[in-house]
Order: structure tokens, then sequence, then C-alpha cells
């Protein structure tokens, strides 16, 4: 499973640069603005968008903020650069550079965003372009599957974490973030406290891929190799690490805050080093140690500590930096050989000197190995760890655990591919990658070991001004120094070293052991297939039972509906009637009405299409006599033309028609029989109810007197429709000729097969 | 007076409305019951009419009684026709005679 | 009928409606009769004038109601009876009247009068079917109306 | 005044009627435009008069309210006019090359035309019985639409259709009578005083669930919506486009209109059964939609579950909320129309609406893809596209009453929402065609391509602007519900002034 | 008794014996048995009808009924007319279906 | 009176109901005719029953004499009698039509818009 | 429909029809009647023609598409109301003029709501009888 980079090295067109120019121009202001952040100083600008809804694109510039900024456009210059020789001559590349740079902009508002609700329109962009990403190949099941997966996951986060910035908005009275972490102390202490962290927690969880909802990520490697550089090394799962940091000052420092990030990160990043160790895929192998990294990270942000502070900012930075090295290096390998197989993969270091020296650097500094800013990292986070508030030595074993596994990864993504013998045969013979596609790499491992021999630059510039971000202060940040003494953390690197050697010398054993407990445990990416499974049977199911294609259980429904719907309220709220009186029947009354009942039980019980036509006829017939009876001339001609009418199109359509039952079948429906007779009853009492008091008749009274003196006409009921309400006929007349048009239509229309 | 002449008229009505209705009922086959409806009610509803024409006894309600009774005159029988017409050729054997009647084509 | 002649009687008839012969309303019925006869061109054939037989007319209905009012009343005595004293019989009768109007008037006659009840008239318009209530002797019915019902209505409709 | 509430409703029947006695002539389909170029004119007046001077009515035929028939509009009414005028044009465009000579000779553009004019009757009209008329004059002309062929697909779907709508009809009549025999009077703003004023509240409620229920077909809420996905998929594409975005939402409007007017008296209970019915109805759509495999049968569902978003803001009664259902339904039909519309460009180009025998569209049409993503990921509710902001508000709304399961509800049917837009995406774009073609636009006739996608491309850039200038519309929004709310000024403004 | 009270009488035994002709034809309409006898009964019922609006009119005083009975007079065969052809049609049809 | 035709107004729509909720969309049909039927009467008995006078104004005078007939309910059942006739004929060559092209009038066979199979 | 006795009643019933439904048509403002019942009787009368004799006949005797017509009462209707903005008025208005009016007699009335009553006729006359001819031509 390949990106199938560019066939040929030639170079591309130049335009492919742009987003390069773009990037790189948003680092270099970036870092004109480090100065004044390092200084303390924080840049707020702030536009109205949706006012009304206190919703205003606003954007603070801090030193967390900035930090990301950094890394992002920095990052994502040389991403963009190495992209464009590796995909540069696909037909999709104008797309992918198009969604690649809508990401890297989303990601840079979602970051700098200082409103709730403008961070959360980014950080959606950052899904709907990383899901286009990470679809790329999207003519690959695979690729669709993973984006899908992606794109779900993260999504279902970020709905919860919706409802919680709306609670945090409302609980806070604004959506402005520099309001609400203002307002740490009282937010904490509310009610909804609990809701809105873990609704938040929900996001930046599956954002950042904690377990258990870090399936998604290894599969999101189906993305090409210079996505998952970007979105896997400082950007998009990192994108709930910055909420996390972000919402620090004011949700932190609780208990819950405290065990959940801990226990998560803990969690996360020991089972992903474990896992990460199998993997024979590199970009897999990366992978887990991204989510080694997001665990980690996530683990010091349960802290309050100025050393697990200070130990999140720097680690921050160094696993962004070697991370995106490292993918580009597995890109290159990819392009040169056409694997990424590290059972296979060997000896490269001849062929691709500049690519193995760059992932050289990257590797030790993802060992931890001095003089690397990793190693300060692994110091850091160490000191971090024994710095925790509680169960110190336990969070220092499993950092330790999880960094010497680091080692071991380290060594089989940068070592064994370049300086071991090749375990197989290449799929292609192996070529060098081209300029664009080794400045990254190269760059990205330099500033690793640059760092790691001047880490006072990074400290002031970058660090401590996140730490002050997070703790308020730049005081509490711990100085980054290469050598701080023999100290229990310099003793803790030492055994993780070992360790790591001793690992990556047993790998082999070790990942048939980890492959057969592996294969023992439940997988949660086989879970997402039996949840997608799962959805779909329900909906099936669910679909199955509510919308069956029987018409009859439709109106079967409706009428049930009806039924609850009316008596159910009349019993509900007291609208029974009284018993009625009966004195006023007249036994012509009383005549026609056993002429409707007798016309409606026959129509309703017989079995002979005329016999139910003429029983229709005689309720007409009966129905137009009651309106002659009442006083209603106009109604009853109507009644009696139209029922005619109405007899001779059936008789007309009966001809052509079958009989209503099947031979041998009579219509008995006993449950039907129930419901209609509930209806009818239901009708009747509230009819009953609605006459109780008598009627206001002032609209009549006024067309009574106004019907001839003022629209000239002596029949009220022919005035009524064609003066006072004539609106009403002009509708009527038009569903006739609408009626009218749409049966001939149909009669007209073509498909006049016959039955067999 | 002419109170009188239109109860009269009405119990008449009445009295052949009832027979129509009774020999519909009980009269042995749809021809014969054809009689009785057609001629009948007629006249029995033409009775009843007559009799609304006498009550008024103006020129205009009379006209119309008069029209109505000329156009149930006209129509009644044309329907019986169709009816008729139709029982034959379905094949309804008219009560009393043995055979297929000769109408059945 | 000439077509002026119907569309006078539709007047006539329109002015019935209203109930008053005004010059409105003659004139009006005269407008929209000829309206309604324009419509139905088709339908309406040439005939020859017809007002010389008012009085075969007035014989026609005379007789008509008198022999409807002896049916009814025959009709009657069988409902009320027991037992069912009709001998019936579908009888085919040759017919001597040509036109339109000569033939409903005959068949609606029938109908309505004794013991007899039009079913159809043959496609060639030669022969009536009917049935009769009292048939014994089918030739009789038949004789009796010819020279009736049919004679009246020939002289007053088609007589010359 | 008169005149600016009467001719959104007067001009469909003309265009109607000329484009009837033209039928089969070129002139006939432009008249159809053309016509539906000036409702949009007037109603784009109208609004503007409504938003300078609130709440108008106009007596027909200068009866007095409550005796004659008046038309009323507020900003509810101005902004459905509006948004039917939008989609109704872009349909009638769109139509022009999306509906057959025989259909046309038939009287397509009449029948489309005359749907219309129902459905601006409906939204205009202060009264009741009016309103009956214009549901009819809608569903009728629905039923010929929807059959318009004569495939056996549309006529088994009709069946359904019809047979289901036709009993709400029967309900809203009787719902009607009812309602007319308490108060003596048909006028809505007359109503909500006699209907507050009746000594029987309790039969109130009975007839107030009666309507429920007749506008729940309408509006296709659970449990009462069969019909819709019986049918929505069989009719032509511009059909089920001008279906999905108007009619259910006529029955939504009526809902709205009903319970913020008339039966407000025991909000706490036929609000609290309305909220449950929302959320069932969102919830059995989205799964509805899970289930299905074809491109419009699941945007079919989705129209269901969408109704659920529109009633949740009506149940919940807050004028944030009311605000959101409002925002919603301007939102949706603009959506929804462009959904179906785009599933006719891809069943023209890729051969079908079956997502197992279409695909590739991504490659080979992108302007497809584009035109697409847009209001699907706006349907799935996705910022910064309209649905977002209609979503939003109506969760905020939610939350703001603590009603935590109802926002739940509604966040979780977004999330299956993207499910199934994502599903359309992923086996009608991205997967390679089944037959291994390049599905492209190229291959449609130049006119023909204009005028299938210049509709989709202006009601996608009227989504576009909607969530990326959502203020104005959010404005609008919250000023309607308050009038909603608050029905003082209709009232004056059909009954006059009672002091 | 005076004239009007006779005049009362009759028409309270007139609307009486409609109703009994109604439902005797009713009665006729349900037995059946063949598809013409349904058709008479409600042929009969039509012609009834135009005698209950008489009835109406004469009661009431009021002559606007007599327009009920007009129309119906007019236009109420051609219920029969039709139903009468569809028996025969639907005949024809069985003895064609036979033929094949 | 009004009490009498509310019961009898249940029955009809009783027999309505059973009639739609058979197999036979005839039979759907035909209680479409009596529902129809029975909504017209539920206006026309809601507007209160008055017997003998209809609202017709005589001669010479300006407005009726004496109580006549409620007209504003007549006016609206006239207007529902029309359009329940527009929406019966067209259910109705519906049906026809859906027999001739679907072959049945039975509606649980009625499965071409909604195959058995769909989406399972 | 092969009945000679029916075809002759249609020969004079038809007309009868025409003529009383234009009548029914008329006095409507002021009796029974009016455009639904006009028309509904006029339509009756080519039903009954088309039964008697054939729907190509009645067709040929209408001479104009029914639908024609009634979509054109439609139109009628439609303008009929509308025309009340000529003078000024509320849509739906009323206009009326009384011919040959005088101080005692209101003269003949014409006016806009009886031009609506004709569109009304048509629509339903129109709309009928299309709906008529196309049921009996499917048999
Ligand atoms: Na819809
Ligand atoms: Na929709």
């Amino acid at each position: 499973m390949t990106d199938e980079p560019n066939a040929a090295p030639a170079a591309p067109g130049l335009a492919g640069l742009l987003p390069v120019a773009l990037s790189a121009v948003l680092f270099a202001g970036f870092l004109a603005l480090v100065p004044q952040v390092a200084d303390g100083g924080a840049i707020r600008l702030a536009w109205d968008w949706v006012p009304t809804l206190g919703i205003a694109l606003s954007f603070l510039v801090d030193g967390l903020s900035l930090t990301f900024a950094l890394l992002i456009s920095g990052i994502g210059a040389l991403v963009f650069l190495y992209s464009w020789a590796y995909l540069g001559r696909k037909p999709e590349f104008g797309r992918y550079t198009l969604f690649l740079t809508g990401f890297m902009l989303s990601m840079l508002g979602l970051v700098l965003a200082d409103n709730l609700i403008a961070l959360f329109v980014f950080w959606e962009l950052t899904t709907i372009t990383s899901y286009l990403l990470i679809g790329f190949n999207h003519e690959q099941a695979d690729a669709r599957r993973a984006a899908l997966q992606a794109l779900f996951v993260t999504g279902a986060g970020a709905l919860a974490m919706l409802a919680g910035f709306i609670l945090l908005g409302f609980t806070a009275g604004s959506f402005e973030l520099s309001v609400i972490l203002a307002q740490g102390e009282a937010l904490r202490a509310h009610a909804l406290y609990l809701p809105i962290l873990i609704l938040i927690l929900a996001g930046t969880f599956t954002k950042s891929a904690q377990f258990p909802f870090h399936f998604w990520l290894p599969n999101a490697m189906a993305a090409p190799t210079p996505v998952s550089a970007f979105l896997h090394s400082a950007t998009m799962v990192k994108a709930g690490v910055y909420l996390m940091a972000r919402l620090h000052p004011a949700l932190s420092g609780t208990e819950i805050w405290m065990w959940s990030l801990t226990i998560f990160g803990a969690i996360t990043a020991v089972f992903a080093s474990v896992v990460a160790l199998r993997q024979t895929d590199l970009k897999q192998a990366l992978a887990y140690t991204t989510l080694m990294a997001l665990g980690t990270l996530t683990l010091f942000l349960g802290q309050e500590s100025g050393y697990a502070m200070t130990a999140f900012a720097t680690f921050l930075i160094v696993h962004s930096l070697y991370k995106a090295a490292l993918f580009l290096v597995v890109g290159n390998i990819d392009y040169a050989t056409g694997t990424r197989d590290a059972r296979i993969l060997g000896g490269l270091a001849r062929t691709m000197p500049v690519t193995a020296f760059a992932a050289a650097l990257a590797a030790m500094s993802m060992a931890g190995l001095p003089p690397f800013l990793g190693f300060i990292g692994k110091e850091l986070k160490y000191a971090g760890a024994l710095a925790v508030a509680s169960e110190p030595l336990v969070v220092a074993g499993a950092i330790l655990i999880a960094s010497a596994l680091m080692l071991a990864v380290a060594g089989v993504v940068a070592i064994r591919p370049f300086w071991l013998p090749p375990g197989g045969a290449f799929p292609r013979q192996p070529r060098p990658a081209p300029w664009p596609m080794l400045t990254g790499p190269v760059i990205l491992a330099l500033l690793g070991a640059t760092f790691g021999i001047y880490p006072d630059t990074l400290e002031r510039a970058l660090v401590a001004p996140t730490v002050a971000a997070l703790l308020g202060s730049a005081e509490e940040a711990k100085p980054l120094v290469l050598w701080a003494g023999v100290n229990l953390p310099l003793i803790l690197s030492v055994a993780t070293i070992v360790l790591g050697v001793t690992i990556y010398a047993f790998k082999l054993r070790l990942r048939a052991a980890l492959a057969r407990a592996e294969a023992a445990l439940p997988s949660f990416d086989a879970g997402w297939d039996r949840f997608l499974k799962g959805l779909n049977r329900v909906a099936v199911w669910q679909t199955r039972v509510i919308q069956p294609g029987v018409l009859r259980f439709y109106i079967f429904v409706t009428f049930v509906t009806v039924l609850i719907g009316a008596a159910g309220t009349m019993l509900a709220r007291g609208a029974l009637p009284a018993l009625p009186s009966l004195s006023t029947v007249t036994w012509d009354g009383l005549a026609l009405s056993l002429l409707i009942v007798a016309g409606a039980a026959i129509a309703a019980v017989t079995g002979s299409r005329i016999a139910a036509m003429a029983a229709l006829g005689v309720v007409g017939i009966a129905v137009a006599m009651i309106f002659i009876v009442f006083g209603a001339p106009d109604v009853a001609i109507t009644q009696l033309l139209v029922e005619t009418l109405v007899v001779v199109l059936v008789a007309v359509a009966l001809l052509r028609l079958p009989a209503l039952d099947p031979p041998g079948t009579r219509d008995r429906r006993p449950r039907d029989a129930v419901l209609a007779g509930a209806v009818g009853l239901t009708v009747t009492l509230t009819l009953l109810a609605v006459i109780e008091r008598p009627l206001d008749r002032s609209l009549t009274d006024y067309f009574e007197t106004a019907s001839w003196v003022e629209a000239f006409g002596r029949n009220i009921v022919n005035v009524i429709l064609v003066d006072f309400r004539a609106l009403d006929t002009f509708g009527e007349i038009a569903v006739v000729v609408i009626a009218a048009l749409s049966a001939y239509a149909l009669l007209r229309t073509t498909d006049k097969r016959r039955p067999e | 007076m002419s109170a009188i002449v239109a109860g009269i008229l009405l119990l008449a009505g009445a009295l052949f409305s009832i027979a129509a209705g009774v020999g519909l009922v009980r009269l042995p086959d749809v021809y014969i019951r054809m009689h009785a409806a057609t001629k009948v009610g007629t006249l029995g509803s033409g009775l009843i009419l007559a009799a609304t024409a006498v009550h008024f006894a103006e020129a205009s309600v009379v006209l119309r009684c008069v029209l109505i009774i000329v156009f149930l005159l006209m129509t009644a029988p044309i329907g019986a026709h169709m009816i008729g017409r139709a029982a034959l050729r379905i094949g309804i054997v008219p009560w009393g005679i043995d055979r297929e009647p000769p109408g059945d084509r | 009928m000439s077509s002026f002649a119907a569309n006078l009687v539709l007047a006539a008839a329109w002015a019935m409606l209203f109930g008053a012969f005004t010059p409105l309303t003659i004139v009006s019925g005269f407008v929209v009769g000829y309206g309604v006869l324009w419509l139905l061109q088709p339908l309406v054939g040439r005939r020859s004038s017809y007002f010389l037989r008012v009085w075969y007319w007035l014989k026609l209905v005379v007789l008509f109601l008198y022999e409807l009012l002896l049916s009814s009343i025959e009709v009657l005595w069988e409902v009320v009876t027991p037992s069912h004293i009709s001998r019936p019989a579908i009888i085919d009768m040759p017919l001597d009247v040509k036109s339109d109007a000569g033939i409903l008037l005959v068949t609606n006659l029938i109908s309505l009068t004794p013991g007899t009840l039009s079913i159809d008239v043959s496609e060639d318009r030669r022969t009536l079917r009917l049935h009769a209530m009292f048939a014994e002797d089918p030739e009789a019915v038949r004789r009796q109306l010819k020279s009736g019902m049919e004679k009246w209505v020939i002289d007053a409709v088609e007589g010359t | 005044m008169s005149w600016l509430l009467a001719t959104p409703l007067a001009l469909p029947f003309l265009t109607g009627v000329v484009a009837f006695l033209l039928r089969g002539r070129p002139a006939g389909r432009w008249i159809s435009v053309a016509g539906n170029v000036a409702l949009l004119a007037a109603a784009g007046l109208l609004m503007a008069r409504v938003l300078q001077s609130g709440v108008i009515a106009g007596q027909m035929g200068g009866w007095p309210a409550p005796f004659g028939i008046t038309l009323v509009a507020d900003y509810l009414s101005a902004v459905m006019v509006v948004i039917t005028a939008i989609t109704a044009l872009a349909v009638a465009v769109y139509a022009l090359s999306d509906i057959g000579a025989r259909a046309e000779k038939l009287g397509y553009h009449a029948l489309f035309n005359f749907l219309i004019g129902g459905v601006t009757g409906a939204f205009l009209t202060g009264d009741l019985f009016n309103l009956y008329v214009w549901f009819e004059v809608m569903l009728i002309s629905s039923f010929g639409l929807l059959v318009l062929g004569g495939r056996r697909e549309q006529i088994d779907g009709g069946v359904k259709y019809v047979t289901l709508n036709l009993i709400s009809t029967i309900l809203f009549l009787s719902g009607i009578g009812l309602l007319y025999g308490m108060t003596g009077t048909l006028n809505m703003a007359d109503l909500a005083g006699r209907v507050a004023a009746h000594e029987n509240q309790g039969l109130i409620t009975v007839v107030a669930m009666l309507f429920m229920i007749a506008f729940g077909v309408k509006a296709a809420v659970f449990p009462l919506f069969f019909w819709l996905p019986a049918s929505y998929h069989t009719p032509a594409f511009s059909v089920s486009a001008v279906f999905a975005g108007l009619l259910t939402k006529v029955g939504v409007y009526a809902l709205i209109r009903l319970f913020t007017l008339v039966f407000t008296g025991d909000t706490g209970f036929t609000h609290h059964i309305l909220l449950w019915v929302a959320g069932l109805t969102m919830v059995t759509g989205v799964l509805g939609a899970a289930a299905q495999t074809d491109i419009r049968k699941i945007l079919s569902f989705h129209i269901v579950s969408q109704i659920g978003y529109m009633i949740m803001g009506l149940a919940l009664y807050t004028p944030f909320a009311v605000a959101g259902a409002v925002f919603y339904l301007v939102h949706h039909i603009i959506v929804k129309a462009n959904l179906f519309l785009i599933a006719g460009v891809a069943d023209r180009v890729a051969g079908s609406t079956a997502l197992a025998r279409i695909g590739g569209l991504y490659k080979s049409a992108p302007l497809l893809a584009v035109l697409f993503l847009i209001p699907a990921f706006s349907l799935a509710g996705f910022p910064p596209l309209s649905g977002f902001w209609a979503k939003y508000v109506l969760v905020a709304a939610a939350l703001e009453v603590q009603g935590w399961i109802i926002a739940a509800v509604a966040l979780l049917v977004g999330l299956l929402t993207i499910y199934s837009m994502t599903k359309i995406w992923a086996e009608a774009f991205w997967k390679a065609h089944p037959d291994g073609r390049d599905p492209t636009l190229a291959q449609l006739d130049p006119g023909v391509r204009r005028r299938l996608l210049l509709p989709v491309g202006a009601l996608a850039a009227l989504t576009l602007v909607i969530g990326f200038y959502p203020e104005p519309f959010v404005t609008f929004a919250k000023d309607a519900a308050a009038q909603l709310l608050d029905p003082t000024a209709y009232v004056v403004a059909v009954l006059g002034d009672p002091s | 008794m005076t004239a009007t009270g006779f005049l009362e009488a009759s028409t309270t035994l007139g609307f009486v014996a409609v109703f009994i002709a109604v439902g005797l034809a009713v009665y006729r309409l349900a037995r059946g048995p063949s598809l013409p006898d349904r058709v008479v009964a409600l042929d009969l019922m039509t012609v009834a009808i135009v005698a209950f609006c008489g009835l109406a009119a004469i009661r009431t005083g009021e002559a606007a009924f007599l327009d009920v009975a007009l129309v119906l007079a007019l236009v109420g065969f051609l219920a029969t007319v039709a139903l009468a052809r569809f028996a025969e049609r639907q005949q024809l049809r069985r003895e064609e279906e036979a033929g094949k | 009176m009004e009490a009498l035709l509310a019961v009898t107004i249940g029955v009809l729509v009783a027999g309505a109901v059973y009639l739609m909720l058979a197999r036979n969309v005839l039979r759907f049909i035909f209680g479409l005719v009596l529902i129809s039927n029975a909504a017209n009467l539920v206006i026309f008995t809601a507007g209160r029953l008055t017997p003998g006078e209809p609202p017709l104004i005589p001669e010479g005078a300006d407005a009726p004499v004496g109580t006549v007939a409620n007209a504003l309910p007549q006016a609206l059942v006239l207007t529902a009698i029309v359009i329940g006739f527009g929406l019966f004929a067209f259910a109705l060559v519906l049906m026809f039509r859906a027999y001739t092209s679907l072959g049945t009038l039975q509606s649980d066979e009625m499965r071409v818009a909604e195959p058995r199979d769909d989406g399972l | 429909m092969n009945s000679v006795i029916l075809r002759a009643g249609t020969r004079y019933l038809a007309p009868l029809l025409l003529l009383f439904s234009v009548y029914m048509l008329l006095r409507g403002h002021n009796e029974p009647g009016g455009g639904f019942i006009g028309g509904l009787i006029g339509a009756t009368g080519f039903v009954l023609y088309a039964i008697a004799c054939g729907t190509a006949e009645a067709r040929r005797a209408l001479r104009v598409l029914p639908q024609n017509i009634a979509v054109t009462g439609l139109g009628i209707a439609l303008l009929a109301g509308l025309a009340a903005a000529l003078f000024g008025d509320a849509l739906f208005t009323g206009q009326w003029l009384f011919l040959g009016a005088t101080e005692t007699e209101k003269g003949l009335p014409l006016s806009t709501v009886l031009v609506f009553d004709i569109g009304v006729y048509l629509v339903v006359f129109g709309a009928v009888l299309t709906l008529v001819f196309a049921m009996e031509e499917e048999i």
C-alpha cells in the first residue's frame, strides 16, 4: 500500500510552489512576532462576525498559539515543498494543494482563534480538509474507509465539544477565550463544570487520538506521506492537545481533570509504543509513536507543575520536528524503493545518503540521545513525571517504558533501512530523492540537533512563553539544559537507553509475542467495522419496521396516531362532552341518519363493487337530503351533481378494474374494525363537545347584512363564494383545474404496459 | 281549497311512492321491479310536485314544477331502458320465462 | 324544426325559467339559445316545422297521463296482492316511427304506460324490444301499442 | 399593501395559465422562467416592505377582517415567500433541461407554477380555511407533478403519497370545522383571541392535536412521514427538488404559525409532545437514511430527519429556539433543493442515482463535486456553512433551557447525517465508476449544462453567503421569532388596533 | 281538521312515504342480487329525492328547494345510465375474455 | 339534532376508516368518498343546524327575514365538496393507472418504489 | 353507446342541460346556483353526450380542448379578481356597473363578480370534461 508518488523526478509546474511561499511568508511573519510575545506581550485582533450570537473572529497570539503557529507554518512550508516534488505531476495535485493549504490555514485559525465558536469553526475545517486529504487515494477502498473513520470519530468528538463550548460560553457569559480563561475559579466551581469538561475532552481525546479513540490515526496513514507528515507531526492530531493546553488555565486543577488526562495519556502512551514496535510498515510504526507522543503530552497537561508544563512545551516541539522529518524520510524511502516494509528494507544509506543522514539525526532526537533536543525533552519528561501530584513513580515508569520503546522504533525506522542489509527484493531499483524532498527532512533534523545544543534560544523564544500561557507566568518555566548533572532523570535516561537497545535487539521475538497478544485483545479497528455494521443493521431493521413499504401499515399507524392524539388528549385534558340532549332530534333527521348509517355499513362490508358504489350513492343522497332539510339548497345541488359525476367516473374506471377481493377471500378485519370504531367514536365525542356551547355567529351576521346592501347579491352563500371569500373560490377552482390536468397527464402519460 | 287539493295530491303521491318502494322489494325480478320504479315512482314524485305547484300557485313555481315533471318523464324511461337493456344483455332471464331471453346474443 | 324555431323555443324556455316574459329574458334567452344551438350543431339535424301539431300533442299528453295513472294502479295492485299475477314476456315490436323525437316519445311512453317497458331499439331503428308484464298474447300487446301509443306519437310528431 | 401581498400569490397562477395555453411551444417554457423572475422581484418588494414597516396585512375584496380573507406578511411569511421564489426560479431554469417535451405538453410548467402559487398562498394567507385551500392547491399540483411521466415506481410512490396526504387533508378540514364551531371565526388573528377566550381549553387542545397531526403528515414528522420516503425518489429531479425544498416546509410553517399564534394555551402539553416528535423524527429519519443506498432515497429520509430540527425549535418555544427553527427552515430549503438538483446532474452524467451503479465523479467532474460538497456539508452541519449556524442556534437554544437530551439527539443526528453525506460522497464521487466510465460534465450539451449548473451554483453560492455572513440572517431569524412569540403586531395588523 | 292542518299532515305523510321508499330501495340495493337490481334501486332513490325536494318546498314555503329537484330531475339519470352501461360493458368484457 | 348528526358522522367516519385500512386501494377510494362526506358534515354541523330556511334575501328586503341557516359553513362545505371532488377524481384515476401499470389493486403488492430487498 | 333511445334522448337533454347550466350560472348571485353548479350541469350535458354518442363525437361538438377551457376559466377568474386594481381597490373587490340604472330600478347589473363566476363556470365545465373524456377514452 504505497502512495504511488511521481514516476519521474522532474520538477512540476512552478505554480505548485505558491503555497510554499505562502507558508514561508506566514512563518516569517510569526517569527517576527516572537520577540514581542517572548516579552509577555500577547497580540489580540478581533472582527465582528455574528455579534447577535456573541461570535467574533478574534485572534490571540501568545506563547502557546505562536509556538503552534510557527510549527504549522514552518513545517507546512517544508511539506509543501516536499509535496511539490512528490506529487506535483499528478493531475490531482491542484486539489491536493488546495486542500492542504486550506488545512494549514484552518489549523492556524484554530490555534490563533480567541473565540470558542470561531475556534470550533476552524477545528471543523481541519476535519473536513483532513478528510479530503486522507481520502486522497480515493479509488482505494481503504483510503475511503480511513477518511470516513477519521471524520466520524473526530466529528463525533467535535459535536460533543461544541455542546461543551456552548455550555462553557453560557457559563462564562462569553465565548471569548480571553474572558473565559480569566474565570477559572468560577468555572471550576460551577455545577456545569463536569459536563463541560467531559464534553470538551470528548473532542480533544478523539482529535488527538487518545486511547480508546486512537484507532483512526494509524488508518489515516492511507493519506500520501507528506500529508501524514504534516497532519500527524505538528498539526491536526495536536489540535486536541492544543485545546487542552489552551483551556488549561480555565479547567485544570481539579481531580477529575488531573486523573482523566493522566490516565488516558499514560495508557495511550504505553499502549501506542508497544503496538508501534509491532508494525512492519514504517509509516504505521511512526503513526503509533505519534500516539505515544500525544498520550505523553496529554499526560503532562493533566498536571499543574512548572516541570510538567515545560516538559509539555518542549516535547511538543521536539516531537513535531523529528516526527515530521521521519515521515518525510519514510516518504523518500517509499519513493526510492516502492515499499515501506521494514522487513525488506535495508542498505539504503548508499543510494540516499542525505536521507540517511537526516533519518539518523531525527531518529536520535526521537530516541532521546544527547545532544539532541529529544534528549532534553526526555529529561524534562522524567522531571515532569516525577513532579506529578500523585503516583509519580507509576507515571515515570510509564514514560520509561514508552521512551524505551520509542528508541527501539527509532532504530527500526532510521537505522535498519539504511544501514542493515535488506531483507528481500524491493519492488523497484532504488533511486535518490530530488532536492525538494530532501530539504524538509534535513532542515527539521538539523533543527533538532541545533536546539539540542543551543536550547536557550528555544527556551526563551517559545517554551517559556508557552508555559506562561499555561500557568500564567513565565517564571514557572524550567530551564532547558543539556547537562543538568547526575540526577534521577538522567539515571532514568540511561535506563531508557539500555532498555531500548535491548528491546531493539529482541524486537523480532517481541514482535511475534506482541502480535499474539494483540490478536488476543479486542481490536478497536475491527470494532469500527462492527459499529458500522451494527449501525447499518439497526438502520435497516428500523426501516423495515417503520417503513416497510406496505401502504396498509402506513395508514394504520396514521389513524392510530390520530386516535391517540385526539382521544388521548381528550382524556388527558378532561375534554369529554356531557351526555347530549336528543330532544331536538326530528324524525326526518333520524331517518336520514339511519340512511347514512346503512349506506356506510353496506359500503364498509360488501364485497361487491357495485353494491359499495351504490351504497356510497345512498350516503351521498342522504347527505344531500340533510343539506336540504337544513336549508342549504346550493350545497345540496352541488352534492348531488358531484355525487353523480363520482358515480359516472367510478363506473368508467371499474370497467377495467378487477373485483374487490381476490377469488375465495372475504374482507374481514376485526383489528381494523376496532380502530375504525374508536376513531369514529372520537370524532363523535369531539363534535359533541364542540357543539356544547353556542356558536358565535358574528361573521354570518355581517354577511347577512352586507350581502345585498354592499355586495348586491341575494344568495348569501354565493356572495360569500364569489365576493366575501372569493380568494377561497379562486384557490378551489385552481384545485379543480389542476386535478383535471394532473389526471389527464396521468392517463396520457407513457408506460402503459399492461399487467401480466 | 288549494290546500285540500294539494293535500290530496300529496297523499296520492305518497301512496304511489310507497308502492314503488314495496314493488322494488316484493316483485319477483328486475324487469318487473323496473315497472314499479319507473312508472310508479315517477308518478308518485310527479303527484307530489303537482301538489307543490298547487300549494304555491305562483307562476315561477308552477313553471318549475312542470319542468321538473317533464324532465322526470323524459329521463326516467331512458334510465329504465338502459337498465333493462343491460339486464337483458347480462343474461338475466325474466321471471316467468323458461327459456333464454331472446335478447341474449 | 328549423334552427330558428328551435332557437325560439329555447328562448321561451329560458324566459320560463326566469318566470317572466320580459324583453330582457326573451332576448337574453335567444342569445343563450343561439349559443347552445351553435354548440350543438352536430346534434340538431334539420326537421320540418311542427307548429301545426299542437292538437295532437295535447291529445298525446292527456292520453298519456291517463295511461300513466292506469299503469301505476296496475303495478300497485300487483304489489299489494300476495301473489304475482303477471305473465311477463320479452316482445319485439316493429317500429314505424322514424325520427329521434318520435322514437324517444314512443319508447318513453311505452315505458311509462301499463304493463310495458321499452328495453331496446335495434340499431336499424326498425324494432323495439320491450318487456311486457301481462303478455299471454304478445301479438295483442304489439297490436295495442301500434294502434295506440305509436299512432298518437306519429300523429303528433311526424304526421304530414 | 394589497398588491404587494397578492402579487406573489397571483403571479404563479398567471404564469401557469399562460404557460399552459402556450404549452409545447418554446415560449411556454420561458414564460415559466420569466414568471418566476417576476415572482422573485415581487417577493423582494414584499420583503423590503415588511422589513421597513413590520407586519403588513391586506384585506382581499376590501372586506374588513375577520369577515373577508386577509393576506398577511410578517417576517416569517415574507422570508418564506422569498425563499420560495428563489427555489422556484432555480428549479424553473433547471427544468428547462430536465423536463421532456412530453411532460411539457401535458402541462408540466402549469402544474409547477400552480404548485408555487399554492405555496406562496399558504405562506401569505391569514385565514385558516384559505390556508386549507392553498394546501389543496399545493397537494393536487404535487400529485400531478409526482406522477408525470408515469413510470411504475412513480405510480407506486404516488399511491402512497396520495393516500396518506388525503387523510391529512381530511383531518385538516375537520379541524377547521371544529374550530369554527367553537369560535365562529376563521381568521387566524381573530382565532388567536377567541381560542384563548374559549371556556373549554381541554377541547381546544384536542383540536390543536388534530391540527398537529394534519400538519405533521404534511411536514413528514414521526410517525407520519411514510409517504415521503415512499415517493420522493420517484419523480423528475426538478420535481423532487421543489418537493424536497418546499412542500414539507409548508407543513412546518403551518405548525409554527398555528402553534405560536393560535394554540399557545397549553404549551406544556402540546409543545412537549412536539419535542418528542422532534427527537423521534430526527432519529428515525437519519437512521432511515443510513439504510438507503440510493442518493435520492438517502436525501429523502434526510428531509424527515431535518424536519425534526425545525420542530425542535418550535417545541422548545423560546425566542432563540424559534429563531433557530426559522433559520433552519430557510437554510434547509436551499440546501435540500440543491442536493436533489445535483442528484439529477449526477444521474445524467453517471447514469444512475443508485450508489452501487455510479462513481468516479470526483475525478472527472470536479466542479460537480465542489457543488455537491457545499450543500452536503452544509446539511451535515459543518461550519462555516449555513447548516452549522442552523444547528448551532438550535443546540444552543436547547442547552439554554437545559434540554440536554434533545440537544444530544440533535448533535448525534448531525453526526449520522455526516455519515450519510459522506456515504454519497465516497460512493458517487470518490469510488471509481463500476463500469470504468469517466462521467464528465463535458458530455452534456453546453446549453443543457449551463441550465443545469447555473441554478445549482446559485443555490450553492447562497449557502456560502449564509454560511460566511450569517449575521443578517441570524438577526432576521431572531426578529422573526420575536414576532412569532409576541403576536400582538400580527393581530393588530390584521384586525386593527383595538384601542 | 283545517285545510292547512290537512296539508301539513299530508306533507308529513309524504315525507314518511319518501323515506319508506328510499329505505326499501336501500334494502334492494344491499340485497341485489343482480347489478341491474341495484341500479334500479338507486334510480328510484333519485326520483324519490325529487319528491323530497317538493315536500321540503311545501313545508318551508321556500321555492329554492325546487331548484334542487330541477337539477336532480335533469341530471340524476346520468348515474343510472353510467351504471347500466357499466353492467352491460362488463358483461361484454367477460364474454370477450371467455372467447379468447 | 346536532348531537344525532355527531353520532352519524362518527359512524360514517368509522366506516370510512375501516375501508381506508383495507388491502384493496379501491376500498380506500370508497372510504375517501365517505370520509369527505363526513368532513363536510362536520363543518356543516359545527356551523349549527337551522331547519328549513335557506340563507336567501327575499326580493324587497335588505337582509334575510327571520333566522336563516348559517351561510358561512355552507359556503365552506361547497368549497370543500368541489375540492374533494377534484382530489377524489385524481385519486381514482391514480388507482386506475396503478392497476394498469402495476397490475394490482392490492396495496401489499405495490412494491415498486420500495422494493422488498431495498437496502438490505 | 349504441343505444338509439339514449342518443335520441340526448339530442334533447344535452341542449337543455347546457341552457339550464347558463341559467343557473346567471341567477346564482340571487338564488341557488352559481358558477360551480352551472359548470357542473353544463359538463353533465357533454358527459351525457359523450356516453351516448362517444367521446370523439362529444369532443367534436365541443371544438375546444376542455383543458384549455378550464385553464382559460382560471385565467378569467384571476383577471376578474385583479381587475379591482384598475379601480384602485383591494384585489378581488367586486366592481359593479348597473346598465340603465334609474332612480328606482337598479338596472342590469354587470360586475367583475359575474366575470369571476363565469371563470368558475368555465373551470368546472372544462375540468370535469377533461376528466371524463380522458377516462372515457381509456375504455
Ligand atoms: Na418536501
Ligand atoms: Na427537505
